[in-house]
Protein backbone atom coordinates (compact mmCIF):
# COMPACT_ATOMS: atom_id res chain seq x y z
CA UNK A 1 0.00 0.00 0.00
CA UNK A 2 1.66 3.38 -1.17
CA UNK A 3 1.14 6.50 1.26
CA UNK A 4 1.31 10.13 0.59
CA UNK A 5 1.30 12.82 3.17
CA UNK A 6 0.62 16.49 2.23
CA UNK A 7 0.95 19.99 4.01
CA UNK A 8 1.14 19.82 7.65
CA UNK A 9 0.79 15.99 7.64
CA UNK A 10 3.63 15.84 5.84
CA UNK A 11 5.97 18.01 7.72
CA UNK A 12 4.68 16.63 11.14
CA UNK A 13 5.08 13.11 9.91
CA UNK A 14 8.59 13.62 8.41
CA UNK A 15 7.34 11.51 5.15
CA UNK A 16 6.23 12.31 2.11
CA UNK A 17 5.33 9.21 0.74
CA UNK A 18 6.20 5.79 1.91
CA UNK A 19 5.19 2.02 0.84
CA UNK A 20 3.44 -0.05 4.13
CA UNK A 21 2.09 -3.36 4.92
CA UNK A 22 -0.32 -3.29 7.20
CA UNK A 23 -1.62 -6.34 9.18
CA UNK A 24 -4.79 -8.11 7.43
CA UNK A 25 -6.86 -6.51 9.72
CA UNK A 26 -6.72 -3.38 9.01
CA UNK A 27 -9.33 -3.42 6.48
CA UNK A 28 -10.88 0.38 6.99
CA UNK A 29 -9.25 3.78 6.36
CA UNK A 30 -10.23 4.44 10.68
CA UNK A 31 -8.50 1.11 10.76
CA UNK A 32 -5.44 2.14 8.99
CA UNK A 33 -4.88 5.84 10.58
CA UNK A 34 -5.16 4.06 13.96
CA UNK A 35 -2.48 1.50 12.87
CA UNK A 36 -0.28 4.53 12.00
CA UNK A 37 -0.79 6.83 15.13
CA UNK A 38 0.19 3.54 16.89
CA UNK A 39 3.23 4.01 15.19
CA UNK A 40 4.11 6.87 17.90
CA UNK A 41 6.14 10.12 16.96
CA UNK A 42 5.71 12.24 14.64
CA UNK A 43 2.79 10.01 12.98
CA UNK A 44 1.05 10.05 16.73
CA UNK A 45 1.46 13.74 16.98
CA UNK A 46 -0.11 14.27 13.05
CA UNK A 47 -3.10 12.05 14.12
CA UNK A 48 -4.39 12.92 17.01
CA UNK A 49 -6.95 15.24 15.46
CA UNK A 50 -9.14 13.36 13.24
CA UNK A 51 -11.31 16.19 12.32
CA UNK A 52 -8.48 17.73 10.79
CA UNK A 53 -7.77 14.96 8.36
CA UNK A 54 -9.11 14.33 5.05
CA UNK A 55 -8.07 10.97 3.44
CA UNK A 56 -8.49 9.79 -0.32
CA UNK A 57 -8.18 6.14 -1.55
CA UNK A 58 -6.97 5.87 -5.28
CA UNK A 59 -7.34 9.55 -5.65
CA UNK A 60 -10.95 9.47 -3.95
CA UNK A 61 -11.94 10.71 -1.19
CA UNK A 62 -12.84 8.45 1.61
CA UNK A 63 -14.77 7.85 4.97
CA UNK A 64 -13.50 6.36 8.21
CA UNK A 65 -15.27 3.47 7.24
CA UNK A 66 -14.68 2.57 3.50
CA UNK A 67 -12.28 -0.34 3.08
CA UNK A 68 -8.51 0.08 2.03
CA UNK A 69 -6.37 -2.85 0.70
CA UNK A 70 -3.05 -3.45 -0.38
CA UNK A 71 -2.13 -2.00 -3.66
CA UNK A 72 -4.60 1.03 -2.60
CA UNK A 73 -3.02 4.88 -2.92
CA UNK A 74 -4.02 6.09 -0.05
CA UNK A 75 -3.59 10.11 0.82
CA UNK A 76 -3.78 11.71 3.66
CA UNK A 77 -4.11 15.82 4.02
CA UNK A 78 -5.57 19.13 6.07
CA UNK A 79 -8.83 20.15 4.32
CA UNK A 80 -8.09 21.74 1.24
CA UNK A 81 -7.34 25.40 0.90
CA UNK A 82 -6.60 26.25 -2.80
CA UNK A 83 -8.45 28.79 -4.83
CA UNK B 1 -13.56 22.09 -21.76
CA UNK B 2 -9.97 22.42 -20.14
CA UNK B 3 -7.94 22.18 -17.12
CA UNK B 4 -4.39 23.24 -16.60
CA UNK B 5 -2.38 22.70 -13.44
CA UNK B 6 0.45 24.42 -13.83
CA UNK B 7 3.74 26.40 -11.98
CA UNK B 8 4.08 29.51 -14.78
CA UNK B 9 2.19 32.54 -14.49
CA UNK B 10 -0.99 32.96 -17.59
CA UNK B 11 -2.25 35.51 -19.87
CA UNK B 12 -5.34 36.43 -18.49
CA UNK B 13 -6.62 38.37 -21.98
CA UNK B 14 -5.24 35.56 -24.01
CA UNK B 15 -6.94 32.61 -22.29
CA UNK B 16 -9.96 34.28 -22.40
CA UNK B 17 -9.87 35.93 -26.29
CA UNK B 18 -8.94 32.10 -27.00
CA UNK B 19 -12.39 30.80 -25.05
CA UNK B 20 -14.53 32.68 -27.38
CA UNK B 21 -12.83 33.06 -30.58
CA UNK B 22 -14.69 32.24 -33.45
CA UNK B 23 -17.44 30.79 -31.59
CA UNK B 24 -20.91 32.99 -32.24
CA UNK B 25 -23.17 31.46 -30.13
CA UNK B 26 -21.27 32.88 -27.14
CA UNK B 27 -23.53 36.03 -25.60
CA UNK B 28 -22.23 35.78 -22.15
CA UNK B 29 -18.01 35.17 -20.75
CA UNK B 30 -17.63 35.36 -17.04
CA UNK B 31 -14.38 34.93 -15.45
CA UNK B 32 -13.07 35.08 -11.71
CA UNK B 33 -9.03 35.38 -11.04
CA UNK B 34 -7.97 34.43 -7.61
CA UNK B 35 -4.98 36.96 -6.48
CA UNK B 36 -2.37 36.47 -3.76
CA UNK B 37 -3.34 39.28 -1.65
CA UNK B 38 -1.40 41.46 1.46
CA UNK B 39 -3.91 39.94 4.90
CA UNK B 40 -4.73 41.96 7.64
CA UNK B 41 -3.83 38.51 9.14
CA UNK B 42 -0.82 38.61 8.06
CA UNK B 43 0.79 41.64 7.49
CA UNK B 44 4.07 40.95 6.90
CA UNK B 45 3.31 38.36 4.34
CA UNK B 46 6.01 37.38 1.27
CA UNK B 47 4.75 34.74 -0.41
CA UNK B 48 2.46 31.52 -0.18
CA UNK B 49 3.52 28.37 -1.89
CA UNK B 50 0.53 26.33 -2.97
CA UNK B 51 1.31 22.38 -2.95
CA UNK B 52 -1.09 19.78 -4.89
CA UNK B 53 -2.05 16.16 -5.40
CA UNK B 54 -0.51 15.72 -8.78
CA UNK B 55 -2.98 13.25 -10.50
CA UNK B 56 -5.92 13.87 -8.17
CA UNK B 57 -6.11 17.91 -8.64
CA UNK B 58 -6.12 17.30 -12.51
CA UNK B 59 -9.06 14.33 -11.77
CA UNK B 60 -11.14 16.74 -9.01
CA UNK B 61 -10.90 19.52 -11.55
CA UNK B 62 -12.03 18.10 -14.34
CA UNK B 63 -15.09 16.57 -12.19
CA UNK B 64 -16.03 19.73 -11.49
CA UNK B 65 -15.63 21.26 -14.64
CA UNK B 66 -17.77 18.22 -15.82
CA UNK B 67 -20.25 19.33 -13.77
CA UNK B 68 -20.63 22.53 -14.69
CA UNK B 69 -20.81 21.58 -18.29
CA UNK B 70 -24.08 18.95 -17.08
CA UNK B 71 -25.62 21.81 -14.76
CA UNK B 72 -25.53 25.02 -17.69
CA UNK B 73 -25.64 25.37 -20.75
CA UNK B 74 -22.15 25.92 -21.98
CA UNK B 75 -19.80 26.49 -25.08
CA UNK B 76 -16.29 26.65 -23.84
CA UNK B 77 -15.15 26.94 -19.80
CA UNK B 78 -11.60 26.62 -18.64
CA UNK B 79 -9.82 26.44 -15.26
CA UNK B 80 -6.22 27.18 -14.47
CA UNK B 81 -5.01 26.36 -11.34
CA UNK B 82 -1.16 27.47 -10.43
CA UNK B 83 0.98 25.86 -8.01
CA UNK B 84 4.56 27.13 -6.11
CA UNK B 85 5.47 29.54 -4.87
CA UNK B 86 3.62 32.78 -5.77
CA UNK B 87 3.72 36.33 -4.08
CA UNK B 88 1.56 39.31 -3.49
CA UNK B 89 -0.05 40.52 -6.65
CA UNK B 90 0.33 37.63 -8.38
CA UNK B 91 -2.84 35.43 -10.35
CA UNK B 92 -3.38 31.81 -8.68
CA UNK B 93 -6.24 30.92 -10.31
CA UNK B 94 -8.36 31.73 -13.25
CA UNK B 95 -12.13 30.20 -14.03
CA UNK B 96 -13.73 31.15 -17.16
CA UNK B 97 -17.36 29.99 -18.23
CA UNK B 98 -18.92 31.30 -21.87
CA UNK B 99 -22.55 31.00 -22.85
CA UNK B 100 -25.56 31.97 -25.10
CA UNK B 101 -26.86 33.47 -21.61
CA UNK B 102 -25.44 35.37 -19.17
CA UNK B 103 -26.71 33.96 -16.19
CA UNK B 104 -25.52 30.68 -16.94
CA UNK B 105 -22.21 31.97 -17.27
CA UNK B 106 -22.34 34.10 -14.43
CA UNK B 107 -23.31 31.34 -12.58
CA UNK B 108 -21.31 28.09 -13.89
CA UNK B 109 -18.15 30.44 -13.31
CA UNK B 110 -19.40 31.02 -9.64
CA UNK B 111 -20.04 27.56 -8.95
CA UNK B 112 -16.37 25.82 -10.41
CA UNK B 113 -14.26 28.09 -8.11
CA UNK B 114 -16.74 28.04 -5.44
CA UNK B 115 -16.52 24.32 -5.51
CA UNK B 116 -13.14 24.15 -6.68
CA UNK B 117 -12.18 25.88 -3.36
CA UNK B 118 -13.46 22.67 -1.70
CA UNK B 119 -12.80 19.87 -3.15
CA UNK B 120 -9.56 20.21 -5.45
CA UNK B 121 -6.24 19.07 -3.47
CA UNK B 122 -4.27 22.03 -2.79
CA UNK B 123 -2.88 23.50 0.58
CA UNK B 124 -1.73 26.89 1.00
CA UNK B 125 1.51 27.75 3.19
CA UNK B 126 2.15 31.38 4.14
CA UNK B 127 5.82 32.60 4.44
CA UNK B 128 6.63 35.89 6.27
CA UNK B 129 9.07 38.37 5.93
CA UNK B 130 10.15 37.16 9.55
CA UNK B 131 11.11 33.28 8.10
CA UNK B 132 8.07 31.89 9.75
CA UNK B 133 5.97 29.75 8.01
CA UNK B 134 2.13 29.04 8.49
CA UNK B 135 -0.52 26.48 7.21
CA UNK B 136 -3.77 28.20 5.84
CA UNK B 137 -6.63 26.77 7.49
CA UNK B 138 -9.70 25.94 5.28
CA UNK B 139 -12.59 28.36 6.08
CA UNK B 140 -16.49 27.80 7.01
CA UNK B 141 -17.44 30.29 4.76
CA UNK B 142 -15.74 28.19 1.92
CA UNK B 143 -17.79 25.36 2.31
CA UNK B 144 -20.75 27.59 2.69
CA UNK B 145 -20.07 28.76 -0.21
CA UNK B 146 -20.28 25.53 -2.12
CA UNK B 147 -23.12 23.90 -0.24
CA UNK B 148 -25.64 26.47 -1.96
CA UNK B 149 -25.02 24.82 -4.88
CA UNK B 150 -25.78 21.23 -3.72
CA UNK B 151 -28.76 19.62 -5.27
CA UNK B 152 -30.96 17.00 -3.60
CA UNK B 153 -29.75 14.25 -5.83
CA UNK B 154 -25.68 15.06 -5.33
CA UNK B 155 -24.26 12.57 -2.53
CA UNK B 156 -23.90 13.04 0.73
CA UNK B 157 -20.00 14.04 1.40
CA UNK C 1 -13.77 53.42 -10.36
CA UNK C 2 -14.16 54.07 -14.59
CA UNK C 3 -16.93 54.40 -16.53
CA UNK C 4 -16.66 54.30 -20.76
CA UNK C 5 -18.92 54.82 -23.64
CA UNK C 6 -17.22 54.19 -27.28
CA UNK C 7 -17.46 53.27 -30.91
CA UNK C 8 -14.25 51.56 -30.82
CA UNK C 9 -13.42 48.05 -29.27
CA UNK C 10 -11.83 47.28 -25.95
CA UNK C 11 -8.60 45.23 -25.28
CA UNK C 12 -9.88 42.46 -22.33
CA UNK C 13 -6.77 41.81 -21.30
CA UNK C 14 -5.29 45.19 -21.18
CA UNK C 15 -8.35 46.24 -19.64
CA UNK C 16 -8.64 43.81 -16.82
CA UNK C 17 -4.48 43.64 -16.33
CA UNK C 18 -4.71 47.31 -15.34
CA UNK C 19 -7.58 47.02 -13.23
CA UNK C 20 -5.49 44.96 -10.85
CA UNK C 21 -1.87 46.13 -11.38
CA UNK C 22 -0.25 47.62 -8.35
CA UNK C 23 -2.98 46.87 -6.39
CA UNK C 24 -1.78 43.86 -3.44
CA UNK C 25 -5.29 44.57 -1.40
CA UNK C 26 -6.89 43.06 -4.68
CA UNK C 27 -8.00 39.02 -3.61
CA UNK C 28 -10.56 38.32 -6.69
CA UNK C 29 -11.58 39.61 -10.17
CA UNK C 30 -14.34 38.95 -11.47
CA UNK C 31 -15.11 39.93 -14.89
CA UNK C 32 -18.05 39.66 -17.36
CA UNK C 33 -18.18 40.06 -21.48
CA UNK C 34 -21.33 40.38 -23.76
CA UNK C 35 -20.85 39.61 -27.28
CA UNK C 36 -22.87 39.47 -30.15
CA UNK C 37 -24.23 36.56 -30.90
CA UNK C 38 -26.40 34.60 -34.14
CA UNK C 39 -29.69 34.07 -32.46
CA UNK C 40 -32.45 31.53 -33.13
CA UNK C 41 -34.85 34.10 -32.99
CA UNK C 42 -32.86 36.14 -35.45
CA UNK C 43 -30.80 33.07 -37.84
CA UNK C 44 -29.95 35.51 -40.42
CA UNK C 45 -28.42 38.02 -38.19
CA UNK C 46 -25.62 40.18 -39.89
CA UNK C 47 -25.08 43.12 -37.30
CA UNK C 48 -26.50 44.89 -34.79
CA UNK C 49 -26.45 48.16 -34.08
CA UNK C 50 -26.29 50.11 -30.44
CA UNK C 51 -27.75 53.31 -30.10
CA UNK C 52 -27.37 55.42 -27.08
CA UNK C 53 -28.40 58.89 -25.40
CA UNK C 54 -24.86 60.55 -24.50
CA UNK C 55 -24.65 62.52 -21.62
CA UNK C 56 -27.65 60.09 -19.88
CA UNK C 57 -25.70 57.36 -20.31
CA UNK C 58 -22.67 57.80 -18.37
CA UNK C 59 -24.53 59.50 -15.86
CA UNK C 60 -26.16 56.59 -15.68
CA UNK C 61 -23.49 54.19 -15.69
CA UNK C 62 -21.59 56.37 -13.28
CA UNK C 63 -24.20 56.27 -10.85
CA UNK C 64 -24.53 52.48 -11.56
CA UNK C 65 -21.06 51.73 -10.36
CA UNK C 66 -21.77 54.30 -7.57
CA UNK C 67 -23.91 52.20 -6.37
CA UNK C 68 -21.62 49.24 -6.20
CA UNK C 69 -19.15 50.77 -4.53
CA UNK C 70 -21.65 51.53 -2.16
CA UNK C 71 -22.50 47.84 -1.74
CA UNK C 72 -19.54 45.88 -1.68
CA UNK C 73 -16.02 46.56 -0.44
CA UNK C 74 -14.35 47.23 -4.04
CA UNK C 75 -10.42 47.75 -4.50
CA UNK C 76 -11.45 49.08 -8.13
CA UNK C 77 -14.46 48.61 -11.01
CA UNK C 78 -14.75 49.10 -14.70
CA UNK C 79 -17.66 49.48 -17.49
CA UNK C 80 -16.43 49.64 -21.13
CA UNK C 81 -19.94 49.77 -23.39
CA UNK C 82 -19.72 50.28 -26.78
CA UNK C 83 -21.99 51.89 -29.48
CA UNK C 84 -22.42 51.76 -33.47
CA UNK C 85 -22.40 48.56 -35.54
CA UNK C 86 -21.42 45.45 -34.35
CA UNK C 87 -20.98 42.00 -36.05
CA UNK C 88 -21.36 38.21 -34.29
CA UNK C 89 -18.77 37.80 -31.91
CA UNK C 90 -18.04 41.05 -31.60
CA UNK C 91 -17.69 42.38 -27.72
CA UNK C 92 -20.27 44.76 -26.56
CA UNK C 93 -19.83 45.18 -23.06
CA UNK C 94 -17.34 44.68 -19.99
CA UNK C 95 -17.95 44.94 -16.51
CA UNK C 96 -15.47 44.05 -13.82
CA UNK C 97 -14.61 44.19 -10.31
CA UNK C 98 -11.86 43.66 -8.20
CA UNK C 99 -12.42 43.00 -4.32
CA UNK C 100 -10.42 41.71 -1.70
CA UNK C 101 -13.10 39.26 -1.10
CA UNK C 102 -14.27 36.68 -4.23
CA UNK C 103 -17.81 36.61 -3.17
CA UNK C 104 -17.99 40.99 -3.26
CA UNK C 105 -16.33 40.88 -6.76
CA UNK C 106 -19.05 38.21 -7.88
CA UNK C 107 -22.16 39.86 -6.38
CA UNK C 108 -20.91 43.52 -7.43
CA UNK C 109 -19.53 42.02 -11.48
CA UNK C 110 -23.12 40.63 -11.52
CA UNK C 111 -25.28 43.43 -9.90
CA UNK C 112 -23.42 45.51 -12.24
CA UNK C 113 -24.21 44.07 -15.40
CA UNK C 114 -27.74 43.39 -14.51
CA UNK C 115 -28.65 47.19 -13.38
CA UNK C 116 -27.05 48.16 -17.04
CA UNK C 117 -29.34 46.43 -18.96
CA UNK C 118 -32.51 47.83 -17.19
CA UNK C 119 -31.20 51.14 -16.45
CA UNK C 120 -28.57 52.63 -18.91
CA UNK C 121 -30.05 54.40 -21.74
CA UNK C 122 -28.91 51.87 -25.29
CA UNK C 123 -31.56 50.50 -27.74
CA UNK C 124 -30.41 47.81 -29.86
CA UNK C 125 -31.76 47.65 -33.99
CA UNK C 126 -30.93 44.22 -34.94
CA UNK C 127 -29.44 44.09 -39.04
CA UNK C 128 -30.47 41.01 -40.83
CA UNK C 129 -28.78 39.69 -44.27
CA UNK C 130 -31.76 40.20 -46.23
CA UNK C 131 -31.12 43.98 -45.15
CA UNK C 132 -34.16 44.11 -42.33
CA UNK C 133 -33.54 45.50 -39.40
CA UNK C 134 -35.89 45.08 -35.96
CA UNK C 135 -35.90 46.81 -32.71
CA UNK C 136 -34.69 44.53 -29.89
CA UNK C 137 -37.83 44.11 -27.48
CA UNK C 138 -36.34 44.71 -23.55
CA UNK C 139 -37.23 41.46 -21.76
CA UNK C 140 -38.94 40.63 -18.48
CA UNK C 141 -35.83 38.44 -17.74
CA UNK C 142 -34.06 41.49 -17.46
CA UNK C 143 -36.43 43.26 -15.14
CA UNK C 144 -36.45 40.56 -13.03
CA UNK C 145 -32.76 40.06 -12.79
CA UNK C 146 -31.93 43.70 -11.88
CA UNK C 147 -35.04 43.28 -9.47
CA UNK C 148 -33.30 40.96 -7.39
CA UNK C 149 -30.47 43.86 -6.07
CA UNK C 150 -33.38 46.04 -5.00
CA UNK C 151 -33.33 47.05 -1.33
CA UNK C 152 -36.26 48.49 0.70
CA UNK C 153 -34.10 51.59 0.72
CA UNK C 154 -34.44 52.02 -2.80
CA UNK C 155 -36.64 54.47 -4.21
CA UNK C 156 -39.61 52.87 -6.55
CA UNK C 157 -39.36 53.24 -10.12
CA UNK D 1 -38.18 73.05 -24.64
CA UNK D 2 -35.69 70.39 -26.11
CA UNK D 3 -37.01 66.99 -26.82
CA UNK D 4 -35.57 63.78 -28.04
CA UNK D 5 -36.09 60.98 -29.17
CA UNK D 6 -34.68 57.64 -29.27
CA UNK D 7 -34.70 54.45 -31.07
CA UNK D 8 -38.47 53.39 -33.18
CA UNK D 9 -39.81 56.69 -31.29
CA UNK D 10 -37.27 58.40 -33.62
CA UNK D 11 -38.03 56.34 -36.95
CA UNK D 12 -41.73 56.88 -36.26
CA UNK D 13 -41.47 60.20 -35.40
CA UNK D 14 -39.39 61.32 -38.14
CA UNK D 15 -37.74 63.32 -35.74
CA UNK D 16 -34.02 62.93 -33.30
CA UNK D 17 -34.46 66.18 -31.59
CA UNK D 18 -36.36 69.22 -31.76
CA UNK D 19 -37.27 72.82 -30.03
CA UNK D 20 -40.88 72.96 -29.00
CA UNK D 21 -42.84 75.53 -26.94
CA UNK D 22 -46.13 73.61 -25.64
CA UNK D 23 -48.91 76.22 -24.32
CA UNK D 24 -48.62 76.78 -20.22
CA UNK D 25 -50.96 74.41 -19.04
CA UNK D 26 -48.59 71.49 -20.28
CA UNK D 27 -47.02 71.03 -17.30
CA UNK D 28 -46.39 66.93 -16.71
CA UNK D 29 -44.87 64.14 -19.10
CA UNK D 30 -48.03 62.49 -19.39
CA UNK D 31 -49.25 66.42 -20.29
CA UNK D 32 -46.28 66.76 -22.65
CA UNK D 33 -47.09 63.37 -24.12
CA UNK D 34 -50.92 63.96 -25.24
CA UNK D 35 -49.79 67.37 -26.58
CA UNK D 36 -47.29 65.32 -28.45
CA UNK D 37 -50.04 62.54 -29.57
CA UNK D 38 -52.23 65.68 -30.40
CA UNK D 39 -49.62 66.89 -33.70
CA UNK D 40 -51.23 63.66 -36.05
CA UNK D 41 -49.19 61.42 -38.09
CA UNK D 42 -45.80 59.76 -36.78
CA UNK D 43 -46.29 61.50 -33.13
CA UNK D 44 -49.55 59.87 -32.97
CA UNK D 45 -48.48 56.45 -34.11
CA UNK D 46 -45.41 56.90 -31.72
CA UNK D 47 -47.20 57.62 -28.91
CA UNK D 48 -50.09 55.51 -28.79
CA UNK D 49 -49.22 53.04 -26.60
CA UNK D 50 -47.93 54.92 -23.11
CA UNK D 51 -46.81 51.35 -21.39
CA UNK D 52 -43.49 50.92 -24.46
CA UNK D 53 -42.75 54.60 -23.70
CA UNK D 54 -40.01 55.68 -21.23
CA UNK D 55 -39.53 59.55 -20.70
CA UNK D 56 -36.19 61.24 -19.05
CA UNK D 57 -36.18 64.76 -17.96
CA UNK D 58 -32.71 66.32 -17.92
CA UNK D 59 -31.69 62.95 -17.80
CA UNK D 60 -33.31 61.57 -15.39
CA UNK D 61 -35.87 58.84 -15.17
CA UNK D 62 -39.49 60.43 -14.57
CA UNK D 63 -42.89 59.52 -14.32
CA UNK D 64 -45.83 60.63 -15.74
CA UNK D 65 -46.88 62.98 -13.10
CA UNK D 66 -43.53 64.20 -12.53
CA UNK D 67 -43.37 67.94 -13.78
CA UNK D 68 -42.20 69.44 -17.69
CA UNK D 69 -40.62 73.37 -17.78
CA UNK D 70 -39.20 75.54 -20.43
CA UNK D 71 -35.60 75.10 -20.46
CA UNK D 72 -36.18 71.28 -19.53
CA UNK D 73 -34.35 68.55 -21.37
CA UNK D 74 -36.82 65.81 -22.10
CA UNK D 75 -36.37 62.67 -24.04
CA UNK D 76 -38.66 59.53 -24.93
CA UNK D 77 -37.60 56.16 -25.75
CA UNK D 78 -38.98 53.03 -25.43
CA UNK D 79 -37.24 50.73 -23.03
CA UNK D 80 -33.54 49.95 -23.21
CA UNK D 81 -31.87 46.84 -24.42
CA UNK D 82 -27.94 47.30 -24.16
CA UNK D 83 -25.53 45.53 -22.49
Amino acid sequence: MKLLYFAWLKQKTGCAEEEVQPPAEVATVAELLSWLEGRGGGFAEALADRTAIRVAVNQEYARPGDPVKPGDEVALFPPVTGG
Amino acid sequence: MTVRVQREDFDLGAELTALTAGNRRVGGLTSFVGLVRDMAETPDLAAMTLEHYPGMTERMLERIEAEAQARWPLEASLIVHRYGRMEPGEQIVLVACASPHREAAFEACHFLIDWLKTKAPFWKVEESRSGGTNWVEARSSDDAAAARWHRDDDAAE
